[in-house]
Parts: C-alpha cells; structure tokens; sequence
C-alpha cells in the first residue's frame, strides 16, 4: 500500500501540463476541467491516505522512494556522503495537512470557475492553481529538508505567478516581485538552515536527523546548543518569510493584488502557513533550544498584535483579511514558540477553514460588486447576497472565537498553552489581539453587509455569485462551525490531540503537567467575553456610531495615521534596503566603469603614451642616432658594472 | 718565401657558395649580353635563374651535410650551425625573389641588378655562416652590408629609399669601424683570428680583464648594429621604412641572420670562455631591445614601420636565446638548445616576416600605401591576402601552432632552464604588449569597411611567394620538430 | 572499437568542413549554412557516442596517444574522462544552438562566418579533449582568434573595442600559463630526465612539486584562468565582449568560453598543484564571493539587456570558483554542474534577447514592455531561462549553486557561504525586474508587429529548455560522471600529503 | 727607443675617438664619412700594431682587408650621397630627417 503517494502530487501536476499545453488551443473555456479532475484525484487519494495514515502506530509514516535527485557519491577521504532522494513520506502531520491543501484547494478551483469566468488568462489560471496545489502537496510530503526547501520555493513562485497574475497591472507586478523578494530573505537563512543541518547530521531526511538527536545532542553528546539554536533559528528565517512574520509580514497584504480565489488558497489557507508547517515539522529540534523557541514566541506574538492593529483601520477588504491572516500566523507562531505545536496546527487547520471562507466570501463580494473592493463603498449587502452575508458571518464568528465554532477551540488552546508554559504576557497579549479580531472583523462584518448602502445604487447592483463560487462557501462553512468541537473537544485531549500526538510527542508542552480544567474553563470564558466584546465595539462604533469611529479617528489622529502607514514599515524599508541597494549597486556600477576598467584602460594608455614619448627618440638625424649608440654602449656597460657590484675594481683595479 | 703555404680546402663544404657565386656570375653576364629592351623578359629569366640557382644551393646542402668540418686551416667552420644558417638564408634568398621580382618591375627598377646585388648580399650571409675566423666574419658582413646598403637606396625615383639608403649606410660603417676595432682587440688579446685557438688563449685570460671588456663591448656594439638591438637600433627604422618593401623583407632578416651569424660565431664559438661576461651584456640588449621595440610600435601607423620596431623586438626575442647560454661543460645540451631556439627563430622569423612583407609589397603592388587605413576592409576586397596576412601576424604576435608560436616557445623554454625565469616573463609581457598592434592590422582587415576597391595587377610570383611563406608559417609550425632538432644540434 | 580515433574525428571535422567551405568556390549561402549544420550536428552525435560510453572510472577513454614534437617531448595526446565527456557535450550542443541561432540573423560575410564559426568550434572541443599541456595550449590560443572575429566582424557598433579587449586580456593571461607550462616542463627534466608535458605524468613527478615553485606556477596558470571565467577583478572584458558580439557569439561565448577558465582550474590547477591551490584557497574565496555579490549587484542597475545578463555570467562563475576550491565532493560537483547550467542557462538568456533584438534593433530595458502580451509563448520560455538563472530549484540553476554554496558551507569558515546565501535575493531582483520590465506591463504600440517565436529561433530555445529541466530534475547522470574525477582529483588534496595545510581548511 | 705597444695603442685609440666624435659632432655627410674612415684607419693601426707586438702577419693581412671594404665602402657611399644630394640638394645631414618617429 506504498505505492499511491505519489498519486497526489501527480494528479495536479498533470493537470497542469495538460492545461499548459492544451489549455489555450484546445480547452478554451473549459481549461478548469484538469485541474478540477486533478484535485479532485488528489482530495480523494488524501482522504484514503488519511484513514490509512490513521491506523498507524506512533512514529510510523507511509512511504513513497521515487528517484534520487542528488547524489555526489562516496569517497574514501569524505565520510558525509551527499544523497537527497524524492521521497514522499506521509505521517499523521502529513496526512492532516494534506486534508487542508486540497480539499481547500478543490473548493477554490472550484469557485474559481465562476470567479475567473470570462478572464483573458482563464487557461493560464488554471494551469497555474494545479501547479501551486502540487508544490504544496509536494512540500508537505517531503521526507527531507531540502526536498520541503525545493518546494518551498516553488510554492513561492506560484504565489509569485499568481500573484502578478494581470500582469499587465503595474500594482500586481510589483506586488508579485515584493512578494517573492521578500520570501528570498528568509530564504537566506532557511537554504543555510538546510545545509548546516546536512553538515551536521550528514542527511536531509527528517527521521535521521531527529533519530540522532537522542545520542548526539544530549549530554556528552558532539552536537551543541548553540548548533541545534543556530538550525532552529536558520529555518525559522524561512518561516518568518514564509509565514509573513515580523519583520518580513510586508509581502502578504499586498499580495492582495492577485485574483481572490489565490488569497483564499495561498495567501490564507495553505501557502503562508508552510512555515508554520515547517517549525511544526522540525519539532524535536525546537523541544531542545529554549532560546530559539523564545524567538518563535515573541516573532510570534508581535505579529499577531502587529496584524491585528493594522488590520483595524484598513479600507480594502481583501485587505483587512489580509492582516487578519498575519495576525492569526502570529497565533500559530507564538504557539510553536511556547510549546504547543499541536495547537499551532490545530489552529492552522480551522483557520485554513475559515479565512478561506471568508476570503472567498469577499470574492463574493467583489465579484457581485463589480471589482469595488472599498468597505466604505459597500453596505447593506446581505440582502443582495444573502449566502455570501451569511457564510462570511460564520467565517467572522469563527475567528472571532465565539465559543462553540472552530475559531474558539483552536485559538483557546493557544492562549492556554502559552499561559500554561509559562508565557503570561503572551497569553494575556494574545487576548488583546483576540479582542481586535473580532473587532476588525465585525467592523468589516458591519460595513460591508449590514446598514446602508454607501455605493452608488444607480449604477451598482450588486448580485448573488453563481453557484460554482457559492456551493464552495457553504462547503467552507460546515467544517468553520463543527471542526473545532468534532475534534477539538475536550481540549487538550480532544482527537486532534490523539491523532496529531503520535507524530508530535512533544512533551515539552504536556510536562508542566496536565492542563488544569479550572484554567481551561478561565481562559474559555475570557476569550469568549472579549470576542463578544468586540463584535459589541465593533456594533456600536459602525452600526450606531457611538462613539463615532469617524471623530475617534480624528481625535487619535497620531494612533490613526500610524496604524494606516502599517508601522511604516513599507516606508522605513523602501529608504533601508530599496533605496539602499539600488544605490550601492549603482556605486559598484560606477567603480566597475572608472576604476576596475579603468585601470585596464589606464595601461593601456600608458603603453600608448610611453609610446608617443619613445618614438620620438627617433628624431631622424643620423647624428643622433651614431650618439645613441655611442651612449648605449656606455649605458650597457654602466648598467653591466653596477650589477655586477664590481664597478671601480672594473675599471681602476 | 719558405713558410707560405696554403692551407688545404675541401670544396665540399662551400658547394652552396660556390653555386651562389656560380649565380652571380651568371647573373652578370646576363646583364652584359642582354639589350634594355627586352629588359622586362630577362628580368623574368634572371628570376628564374636566381630561384633555380638559390634552390639547388638548397638542396646541395643535402649532399654536403655529411661533410662537415674545419677546413680552410680552420677559415671554413662547416658544422650543424653552418647549416642551419644556410638554410635560413637560401630560403630568405628564394623568398625574397619571388616577392621582389614582380614589383621590382612595377617600380621600373631594373630586376637583373636587383639580383645580382641581391645575390652579393646572399653570399655575404652564407660566408658569415661558415666563418671560422674574424676576417672570413668581417669579410661576410661587409659584403652583405654594402650590397644591402644598394639595395636600401635602389629605388631611384624615391626621395626616402635614399635617405634610408644614407643612413644606413653612414651608421653601417660607423659600426663597422666599432666592429673591427673590437676584432682587433679581440686578436690583440688572443693573439689569433682564428675562433678556436681564440676560445683555447681565452680561457687563460683572467676574467674581469679591462681589455677583454673592451673588446667584448666592442663587438656586441658593432654587431648589436648589424641585428638592429637597442640602443644601435636608429638606422632601422628609417631604413626599413625608406627602403623598397621586398628590401626591407630581405634586409629584415637576411642580414640579421648574418648578423645572429656572426655574433654566434664570434662569441659562442669564439669567447665561449668569456661567457661570463658577455651573457650579461646581452640579457641587458635583449630586455631593452624586445621592450622599446614592442611599445614604440605601439603609436606607428605605418604597417611598414610597425613592421620596423617589431622586427627589433623580435632581434630581442632572440637575444634571449643568446643570454640563456649558460657556462659550464654540463650545459652543452641546454646550451644547445638554447642557441637551437634563436636559430630556430631566425628560420620562423624569415618565412613570417618575408611573407608580412610580401603581403605590404603585394598591398604597394596594387596601388596602395602602406599605411594601416589601407588595409581597411581587405578581408572583403582580398579575402585570401587578409588570411594570409592573419596568419602572418597571428605567427608574429606567437598563436599556435605557427611558426612563430614555436619559436618563441622554444625561446622561452631556453630562458626558464637558464634559470632567467623573469626574463621569460617579460618575453609573455611583450608578447602581449606586442599582440595589440599585430592585432590592429588584423582587426582593420575585418572590422572595417573598405574604402575602396583594389586594383588589380597580375603578381605571380609574388603571389607564389605567399602562398611557399603562409604554408611555411602553418607547416613548418605544426611539425617544427625536424627544424628544431637540426637547430638544436648547433654546437656540436 | 576503443581504437577509432573517435576524438581526432570529432575535433578535426568542424575544420574539414570549414576547409571544404573555404576553397569550394562558388557555393550558395544556403549550401554554406547546411554543411556547417551537418558538420556541428554531426560533431554533436559523436559527442553523444562520448556521453554514452563513458565508464565510472578514472581512466580516460577514447585515448590517443602519439608523438608529436618527440625531441622536446610534446605528444599528441587526446582522451576523455567524465569531466571532459561533460564539456564536450555541452560545446557541441551550444554549437548546434549558436549554429541554428546564426541561420538568419547573420547577413554579411557567411561563408567567413561559418568558417570562423566551425574553427572555433575545433578549438573548443580541443581545449576539453587534451592531456598534454602544450597541445592544450595550443588549443586553448586557438579559440581566440575566431572568437575575436565573431566579435568584431559581426558585432555591434562599438564591436573592434571589444574584440581587441577580449583578445588582449586573455592573451596576457595565457602567456603568463605558457611560461608556467615552459617552467614544469624544465623542472620536470631536471627532476628526472625526462623531457614531457604530458598532465598525467607531471601530475605523477616523483615527490610532488616543490612548494615554491608550485605557488608560481599556480599562479601563472590560475590568472589566465581567471581572466577566463572571469573572476572579479579581471571581468571588465566579458559585457563588452557580450553587448558587442552578435547572439551567436554570445552563446558560445557564455556557454563554453567561460567554462575554459574553470575546467583549466580543475584540470590543471588543482591536479598539479594541490599544495598552492590550498594556499591560494582563502583569497580566491573571497574574491569568489566578492565576483558572486558584485555581479548581482551590478547587473540590478543594467539598462542593456546583455550587459545584465553578462554581469550574471560573473556571478554564476563565481559560484564556480567558490565551489572548486571548498576542496570537496559537493563543491566541486557544484562547480561542474553549475558551470553546465550557466552553458544552458546564459546562452538561453542571449537567445531570447537576441529574440528582441531581431525585432526592435534595440537592447535598452527600457525600449519594452508588455511584451507578453504580443509574445506569449516568448514570454514562457524567457520565464524558464530567468527563473533558471535565478536558481529556482527543479531548474538547473539551482543544483550547482546549492551544492557550491554548500561546499563552501562546509569549510570552518562559514562567512562565505553566509554571504554567498545572499545572492537569492539579488539574483531574483535583477532577474525578475529586467523580466517584468520587458516583458509584464501594458502593450506598446510600437510593439505591434512583434511576431512571437519563429521556428528557428524556437528550435534553437527547446534543447535548451528541456536541458535546464533535466539537470534541474535528475542530475545524477553528470554527478555520476564527475565522480571517478572527484575522487582522482581531490583524493591528493584533502590526503595526508597536505594535510597541515588542509587543516585550516576542510573542517 | 721604440715606442712600446701602448703608444701605438693609444695613437690608435685617440684616432678612432677623434673619428667617434666626428661622426656624432659634423653635419656634413662627407666629413662624417672621412672621419669613418678615421676610424677604420685608427683600428688598422691597432692591427697592425698587435700583429708586430705578437710577431704575426695576421694583424697586417687583416688591415688590408679593411682598407679594401673601406674602399667598396666609399665607392657604395659616395655613389648614394651623390644620389641623393642630386634629388635634395644638400649633404647637410640635419635636413635629411623626413623618416623619424
């Protein structure tokens, strides 16, 4: 039963070959077809790999050897042999991820229909989504680091293709190109990442790397800390990029530029959780580095916050979403950080769920909208739409963390977790933050579908989506409100715990001991009053404007203008490093011209000078000339003695 | 008159100069008996007569080379060194009239005259080649000089062929004055002419001796002249610019090969004890020479005169082989070798040269000036000659695998076992220093467009003396290992 | 079967045919062109026979071995072993490329073209095929002057600058190697009375080389080297030299001249040297990564096309250098590989401007825009050769780059590779920029009669495609033939015979 | 008393520099070659001088043969100043410079 792996990442990849080379000749308008089928294949084969995946042991996976891409062979004066084999390995991590990426990415493919209908690059869209589903696929079923770096990479640049979709959109190009840029800065040190773990364990392939840790890292062992610190921190550079973490979040909101179907898939659901993915994956090294963790917590935290201020102010949909998706990573993140690494992808899963959800559901609205993508240009929509009001409601309710609904389950764990190991602070900020969210989204909530409408009724008319794009907002729906309960309950313990548990056995987190239910019970009244209270803020403010957020605005005009400026973190960056560069490359430009040529145009000029002068020795009298070699032969002789050092004993000696 | 007697010779050894002779006899006679109007067909016949003639000079090498010996009461040094000369110069000879005779011709210059001096000079070589005393040295030069200092000035209708001619002409006996002062020292010192019994008394003379100093300096100054090595390079220039163009791709390596001759002759075989002294002397003479030659041709754009200074630079070149000589009796098979690589030089350097110049009187032939603008375009107008001239100069700049790559190799193979490592650094340096002008004229040929069209004339034998120096300069450069190995026998 | 002169053949072939070419008077253009593409497709399939009947040993195969200057010692020696059997292949087939690519766009003077053209392709493969030092160079003196024709002949405006430099700056270089090569030979007859050239038997001196003259020697032969690949600080020749020669020069020039420099460093310096090249190690990493950064950094602010993809040529051949001296199998096998895919690579990026340049005589950035829309298949296939060449991993680019990064990672001193890492950033802004200032964005109207690729130009981007996506995929074949060298060569190095010196640099 | 060999030496030492700087001091074509021919004349004395020191013909021999290349010589040399006196008009060695650099 080894053998159908492969069958997932295959069926997209075919289908985008298929839709390459076909899609613009032959299928036209029925380019979707591949890449329907092809998810579809890789939903089902996921599911099959699912159950088998479920009936395994602790620490046992399902493995797949394709091929050997790499192998510089083995010599005698060399002991670290270098081999990396595409190997697909499915443990229960594996298995759970895969769920998410394509049912998710069936669901978008599947909206995208009725989305992208009409679009001059139809074929090309649905040739690029099997690809990014196959990356993805293929990043969460590497058995090795540099296989999940290989794909990695190539998530980034569907994301990048994707992105710069309308490529003849100035926006889109420079969005696609900060996105990418951006992710090649962490890319520095998750590529060094991957080779310091190979020189240190000799291999890529995640169980012999963490199958050395127990000999080689413990006492007396010939790993340090300050390695295992130095891997932990390196990959976690990828996933700072990756994961749109501080300080590297800049990319994510304006990937917005992309086709919504693409934020929903990439941008919230699967791409930009690999690095959470990967941090999850690379447990066993974080359970021993205190100190990288620490970093993956505060990393963490301060994108949760970062993303949720920002996210209060902003205009665009997509955008709010967007930095509601930076912030719930922060979540992920500083869950990682504190220990709880099944929490972390617990919420992972439900947000996947939910911000897909609701990214569609702003699709929705866009597309009924005609391309308006300004919240103060919207209201009143739930009566033209009433099934993308709402789906979205329940999208908001579940992030919110309204008790009973998947948000809830999964954000309770985290906070919990971070209280429970020791991280009030961050325990209590992530409270905060979770007041924010429900605030934000609400205020998105509010002005979009509910009170009246701001847009320009003559010319306007918004309308229900087609049921291509409306079928997948439903299906969305179902799993944001029961995935929480069905496997999150009771929490600590509930399935997700059992089934994620025999591939993470991280005791770090269980250590402290079993979480005490009155603590549980704490923190879930908590995060439901501050949900409620911000849907309650969020009510007041824009649907009965006391306190007015207009005048509010005015009078924390500061607060205002720094949270609309992002921190200014755009513009601090574009001096640091845009500007920067360019004018450091434009300098070495110039020494490459006047001095490096230069000075090879330089000798060449003396030689011609000292040409010019020399030639002019030949003066064309024949008296000068018997004088030349008069005088030569003095010289020679005079240059003769001197070397010789025997001059006067030459001459009067 | 009791103890006069003449010591005996075997003709054997001077059958190539008695053939020479034989031409110029021939030659003579021809001029006597012919009428001026039919002078063109005669020239045509006299051509002939001179390749014939010059050629189985050539070939009667090949039945004499067993042959070799001191004779003469040791006059006549018929040995490998003999022979290798011999060779150089017969072929330069052979060349030379075939570039020479049509445009010779086409300058109204009388071509019989021209090679019946042209076959004095010849035999002047071919006497220094064979010399074994410092009178049958003198005696050589001087012939070739003067009939050379002729052929310098003949061109009658030239305001600068003259001036070349006089100038050469007023140095060339200054120098010769310091020549022979240096012999006579030289036989004031040993108390002989003769080149052996000269290295037999000197190597009893104290080294560091004034007089020896003297009288070394003398001769590497008077003979510096004659293969145009800086600083007694000044004639060259103008002469070689004022000359007629197949002159100057005579004199350009015929008398410098006579004068390599004579060098080798009076200090190899002659003051080999002294070697000491005068190897200094000259690896001196040859990082100036190579130098100045190199970057003065740099600003020439004159192609003839470019030609001039590279032709210094390459008498530098071969100095190097000179300076490599190294003392010791163990050293004979390096000093072979490293006398073998200046040898070889003047033989790559003879078809090189003789075919770059052949190329100038070919470009003169139709019209054209010598100047570098002429050769504009000639890759479109003339594709074979831009080859043939591309082949020329790439062996001069040292391409492999031409002729000149290898002469140079060997030159530099000679100077690392000579332990002068930096010297043949600075032989590379040049090299590429020199690489920029050779390449100049190339790049002119194909990278620009022409200007005009050519026009054209009728050069048979020119042309076949292009075609015997561009197959020469490939061939003999791909299998250079028999040329070599004769030249490397140079001392036994 | 092994004593077919499979190797004389293949060399001599581009040459007959350019004789043939040369002296047949009275040929159309058109048969012109046919005999050269019979006389490279036919080079490139017995190049194909080398590629299939290579062993997974250290011996060399296909070997020739006769006198040839017997006095002096110098011997006709050919042979292949992995390392060649590589260069061999990628040399005919970006013959074949830099052949096809020249069909039409090269108007003037074709029957000298492709005589000049099949010349080069001589010396190229007898550059790859020699082991005896004197015929290597004369081969490797030989690819010089029809590369400078190609530049100055059929170049662009300012093209005699450029021929001349390029010519100039390698020949320095090499003269410098000729005097060093001059220098074993002396030393090695001095040793042991034996006169030769042969780079197995001088590898095999008795002793080894003593250690002064080995950092002379190396020296000598490492700048001519150099100013091949180029490193930093000897590059300046390689834009002109690109921006000025016409597309086909282009890839040839960037496809295999280039790789000249660092097959020599192998072959030649490393083999004979294995004590200096460790003490010459340190520097040369740092100017390694200095050529890595730099180049980026200057071809992000290109405004010509050429010029920033040659700047990128410096810094992909520094990965080359970097890797060759981290002194084991990974940076090594990274070096080869990478300069394989810098073949594919580079000489597809200078089609595809060469592509441009066809249509609109221009090579300024700034003259495009939105060409995709008019070009879209164009437009896919630049996408592979930028993306390539950016190091995206699953193209070509990016197996020879990790795997010299990650030799270089491998040293004690992990500054270089710390740095080099930071070429993936820079590598993606001046690839990506130049790719969507040309080709993204709005259409032009002055664009409006841009015809996507035509067959040829498409037949010649295929090959090259297909190959970026094979070693980017499965590499194993080229490791697999580098491996017996591998060990071979780095076996005396990373041995006990240096190990002091090895100390400080393997960890 | 006969003067020794020095005197003979030194006589023939100060002819040839007196000969030397002629040539590097005069104008005149004509009396650059007469001091040239100083020179020769001044090595013929050193020849012949030797030759008698060392009891040997030789050193007589070999100034006759110089005297006779001084003559081809001068015959040569005359025949091209004539030449180009006729074209230019002059035997003034510093207006004959047309060829330089």
């Amino acid at each position: 039963m080894e053998n159908f792996l492969w069958v997932i990442p295959a069926a997209p990849l075919a289908a985008f070959i298929i839709t390459l080379l076909f899609g613009k000749s032959v299928l036209k308008s029925q380019a979707h077809w591949p890449a329907i089928i092809g998810a579809g294949i890789a939903a089902v084969c996921a599911w099959l790999t699912f159950f088998q995946v479920r009936g395994l042991n602790a620490g046992e996976a399902l493995n797949n050897h394709l091929f050997t891409w790499m192998n510089t062979g083995a010599y005698s004066f060399d002991t670290q042999q270098f081999k990396v084999a595409i190997n697909l390995r499915a443990d229960h991590l594996t298995a759970l991820m895969l769920l998410v990426v394509t049912s998710v990415g069936l669901l978008v493919i599947i909206y995208s229909v009725g989305y992208m209908h009409g679009d001059g690059g139809y074929y090309r869209f649905f040739a690029f989504l099997p690809l990014f589903v196959f990356s993805m696929l293929m990043l969460v079923l590497s058995d090795n680091y540099l296989l999940l770096f290989v794909f990695w990479e190539a998530v980034g640049l569907c994301s990048y293709f994707l992105v710069g979709f309308w490529f003849r959109r100035e926006s889109a190009n420079k969005a696609a190109l900060k996105a990418f840029w951006v992710n090649r800065v962490g890319d520095v040190g998750f590529g060094l990442g991957t080779m310091l773990v190979w020189t240190t364990f000799g291999t890529f392939t995640f169980t012999d790397v963490f199958g050395q840790l127990e000999k080689r890292a413990g006492i007396g062992g010939d790993i340090t800390k300050g390695t295992i610190t130095a891997i932990c921190l390196l990959l976690f550079c990828g996933a700072v990029g990756k994961s749109a973490q501080v300080p590297l979040h800049v990319w994510l909101p304006d990937a917005m530029e992309g086709p919504t179907p693409v934020s929903a898939l990439i941008h919230a659901a699967t791409m930009v959780t690999a690095g959470i993915y990967l941090v999850a994956r690379s447990w066993p090294l974080f359970d021993l580095s205190p100190g990288a963790r620490d970093v993956v917590a505060i990393v963490g935290i301060a994108t949760a916050f970062l993303g949720a201020t920002i996210g209060l102010v902003q205009r665009d949909i997509k955008r709010v979403l967007a930095y509601s998706t930076v912030s719930q990573l922060g979540y992920m993140c500083f869950a990682l950080g504190v220990g709880a690494y099944i929490p972390a992808i617990f919420h992972l899963m439900t947000h996947a769920m939910f911000k897909g959800l609701m990214f569609l559901g702003s699709g929705s609205v866009i597309h009924g909208m005609h391309d308006e993508q300004d919240l103060f240009k919207m209201g009143g929509l739930r009566k033209q739409m009433p099934i993308t009001a709402y789906t979205f409601l329940i999208g908001a309710l579940a992030i919110s963390g309204v008790t009973g609904l998947a948000g809830f389950w999964s954000k309770d764990e985290i906070i919990v977790g971070a209280y429970h190991a020791g991280y009030p602070v961050i325990a209590i900020l992530g409270l905060v933050t979770a007041a924010l969210t429900a605030f934000y989204m609400f205020r998105l909530y509010f002005l979009a579908f509910e009170g009246t409408p701001r847009y320009d009724q003559e010319h306007v008319h918004p309308h229900e989506s087609p049921a291509t794009m409306t079928v997948p907002l439903v299906m969305l729906a179902i799993p944001s409100i029961v995935i929480g309960a069905l496997v999150g309950i009771p929490p600590d313990k509930g399935a997700i715990h059992a089934f994620l548990g025999k591939a993470i056995r991280s005791d770090l987190f269980e250590s402290h001991g079993s979480v005490a239910s009155s603590t549980t019970l704490t923190f879930g009244v908590l995060s439901t009053l501050v949900a409620v209270g911000g849907i309650f803020l969020a009510f007041a403010m824009y649907m009965r404007l006391s306190p007015n957020p207009y005048t509010l605005g005015d009078r924390l005009h500061w607060l205002w203008t720094f949270l609309w400026h992002k921190w200014y973190f755009d513009e601090v960056y574009h001096v640091l490093f845009v500007k920067g560069t360019l004018a450091f490359a434009m300098a070495c430009w110039a020494f490459d011209r006047y001095v490096v040529d230069g000075a090879v145009n330089g000798v060449a000029t003396v030689v011609g000078r000292s040409s010019g002068r020399l030639r002019r020795v030949q003066t064309g009298f024949v008296a000068n000339y018997a004088l030349a070699i008069a005088l030569g032969a003095v010289l020679i002789v005079g240059v003769y003695l001197i070397a010789r050092g025997d001059i006067f004993t030459q001459l009067f000696g | 008159m009791p103890d006069v007697s003449f010591p005996p010779i075997h003709y054997v050894t001077v059958v190539p100069h008695l053939i020479v002779t034989g031409l110029a006899v021939v030659l003579l006679l021809m001029d006597a008996v012919s009428r001026r109007s039919r002078a063109a067909r005669v020239g045509q016949i006299a051509s002939l007569v001179s390749v014939i003639g010059y050629g189985a000079a050539l070939v009667s090498l090949l039945f004499t080379y067993d042959h070799r010996q001191v004779t003469g009461g040791g006059s006549i040094r018929y040995d490998y060194m003999a022979i290798f000369f011999l060779i150089v110069m017969l072929s330069t000879a052979l060349l030379t009239v075939l570039v020479s005779a049509n445009f010779v011709q086409l300058q109204s210059m009388s071509l019989l005259e021209y090679l019946v001096i042209l076959s004095f000079s010849v035999l002047g070589m071919m006497v220094v080649a064979i010399a074994g005393d410092l009178i049958m040295v003198f005696i050589g030069i001087e012939l070739t000089s003067i009939a050379v200092y002729v052929l310098t000035g003949f061109s009658r209708q030239s305001r600068i062929s003259h001036e070349g001619a006089l100038k050469y002409f007023l140095l060339g006996s200054f120098a010769t004055g310091i020549l022979i002062y240096g012999m006579a020292w030289t036989f004031g010192i040993a108390g002989t002419i003769n080149l052996d019994a000269i290295r037999t008394a000197g190597a009893s003379i104290a080294t560091g001796n004034p007089s020896l100093l003297l009288a070394l300096l003398l001769l590497v100054v008077g003979l510096g002249f004659k293969i145009a090595a800086v600083p007694f390079h000044m004639w060259t220039p103008d002469a070689y610019h004022g000359a007629p163009t197949p002159v100057t791709a005579f004199m350009s390596v015929g008398p410098k090969a006579a004068g390599f001759a004579a060098m080798l002759r009076v200090l190899v075989n002659g003051w080999t004890p002294a070697a000491d002294q005068w190897v200094p002397l000259v690896i001196v003479l040859s990082v100036i020479t190579m130098t100045f030659g190199n970057i003065v041709a740099v600003a020439q754009n004159n192609v003839k005169r470019m030609l001039a200074y590279s032709s210094i630079a390459h008498t530098g070149y071969m100095l190097v082989g000179l300076a490599s000589y190294q003392v010791g009796a163990s050293k004979m098979d390096f000093n072979g070798r490293a006398i073998g690589a200046l040898l070889f030089y003047t033989f790559a350097y003879a078809f090189t040269n003789i075919g770059a110049f052949s190329i100038l009187t070919w470009m003169q032939a139709r019209g054209r000036g010598t100047n570098i603008e002429s050769f504009r375009g000639l890759a479109t107008t003339a594709p074979g000659a831009a080859i043939a001239m591309t082949i020329f100069m790439a062996s001069l700049m040292g391409v492999p695998p031409l002729l000149g790559f290898f002469a140079k190799y060997y030159i530099i193979v000679a100077a690392i076992n000579a332990n002068l490592t930096w010297l043949a650094v600075i032989v590379a340096l040049n090299s590429a220093v020199s690489a920029y002008f050779y390449l100049r004229v190339v790049a002119v040929m194909y990278f620009r467009e022409p200007d005009r069209q050519i026009v054209p004339q009728r050069t048979s034998w020119l042309g076949l003396g292009l075609a015997v120096s561009s197959l020469g300069t490939v061939l003999f450069g791909v299998f250079s290992g028999p040329v070599f190995d004769l030249a490397r026998k140079v001392l036994l | 079967m092994d004593h077919f002169p499979l190797l004389s053949v293949m060399l001599y072939l581009p040459t007959v045919v350019a004789l043939l070419v040369l002296f047949v008077p009275r040929l159309a253009p058109d048969t012109i062109k046919y005999a050269a593409l019979f006389a490279t497709l036919a080079t490139f399939v017995l190049s194909l026979i080398v590629v299939f009947s290579s062993q997974q040993t250290a011996s060399l195969r296909w070997e020739e071995n006769y006198n040839w200057l017997p006095s002096v010692g110098i011997r006709y020696h050919l042979g292949t072993d992995g390392l060649s059997t590589i260069f061999l292949l990628l040399t005919t087939l970006s013959s074949v490329i830099a052949l096809v690519a020249s069909w039409t766009s090269i108007r003037v003077n074709i029957r000298a073209y492709y005589v000049t053209f099949l010349i080069l392709e001589t010396g190229m493969l007898g550059v790859f095929m020699t082991f005896d030092l004197f015929l290597f160079y004369v081969f490797w003196e030989l690819v010089l002057i029809p590369m400078a024709l190609i530049i100055g002949v059929w170049g662009s405006a300012n093209r005699v600058y450029a021929a001349i430099k390029f010519f100039l700056f390698t020949l320095a270089g090499s003269l410098l190697m000729l005097v060093a090569i001059v220098a074993m030979y002396t030393e090695y007859f001095n040793r042991t009375g034996t006169r030769t050239l042969d780079l197995n038997t001088l590898i095999a001196i008795p002793g080894g080389w003593s250690h002064t003259f080995q950092l002379w020697t190396f020296a000598a032969f490492f700048i001519s080297f150099a100013i091949k690949v180029p490193m930093f600080p000897v590059h300046t020749w390689l834009p002109d030299a690109h921006v000025e020669s016409p597309t086909a020069g282009s890839v040839i020039l960037a496809a295999v001249l280039l790789k000249l420099g660092g097959y020599g460093m192998i072959r030649f310096n490393l083999a004979l040297f294995p004590y200096a090249s460790h003490k010459f190690a340190t520097p040369i990493l740092i100017l390694s990564v200095i050529a890595i950064i730099y180049g980026a950094l200057v071809a992000m602010v290109q405004p010509d096309m050429k010029k920033l993809v040659a700047y990128s040529s410096v810094t992909h051949m520094g990965f080359v250098t970097l890797g060759i001296f981290s002194f084991n199998p990974q940076g090594f096998q990274g070096a080869v590989i990478t300069m394989f895919s810098h073949g594919l690579v580079t000489g597809g990026l200078f089609l595809c401007v060469g592509v441009l340049y066809e249509r609109a005589h221009t090579r300024q950035i700034s003259a495009f825009g939105g060409i995709a829309n008019r070009m879209p298949t164009y437009a896919s296939v630049f996408m592979v050769f930028m993306l390539a060449a950016l190091g995206l991993p699953g193209l070509s680019g990016f197996v020879g780059e990790y795997l010299s990064t990650l030799g270089s990672f491998r040293l004690a001193n992990k500054t270089y590779a710390a740095i080099t890492m930071f070429v993936v950033i820079f590598a993606a802004v001046y690839m990506m920029w130049l790719y969507k200032r040309v080709i993204f964005g709005e259409p032009r109207e002055e664009h409006h009669g841009f015809a996507d690729l035509t067959r040829i130009e498409a037949s010649t981007l295929l090959p090259l495609v297909l190959g970026i996506l094979y070693v980017g995929i499965y590499p194993v074949p080229l490791m697999k033939l580098l491996k017996p060298v591998i060990g071979a060569l780095l076996a005396p190095i990373v041995g006990s015979g240096t190990a002091a010196a090895a100390a400080d640099a393997i960890p | 008393m006969h003067p020794g060999l020095e005197w003979y030496l030194s006589l023939s030492a100060v002819l040839f520099v007196i000969g030397l700087i002629g040539v590097l001091t005069r104008r005149n074509v004509l009396v650059i070659f007469m001091c040239v021919e100083m020179m020769l004349n001044a090595v013929n004395i050193s020849f012949i001088a030797f030759g008698r020191a060392i009891s040997s013909a030789t050193g007589q021999v070999f100034a006759l043969f110089v005297i006779t290349v001084a003559a081809a010589e001068a015959a040569v040399g005359l025949a091209i100043v004539i030449a180009l006196a006729r074209r230019q008009d002059t035997v003034d060695v510093g207006r004959i410079d047309t060829l330089r650099e």
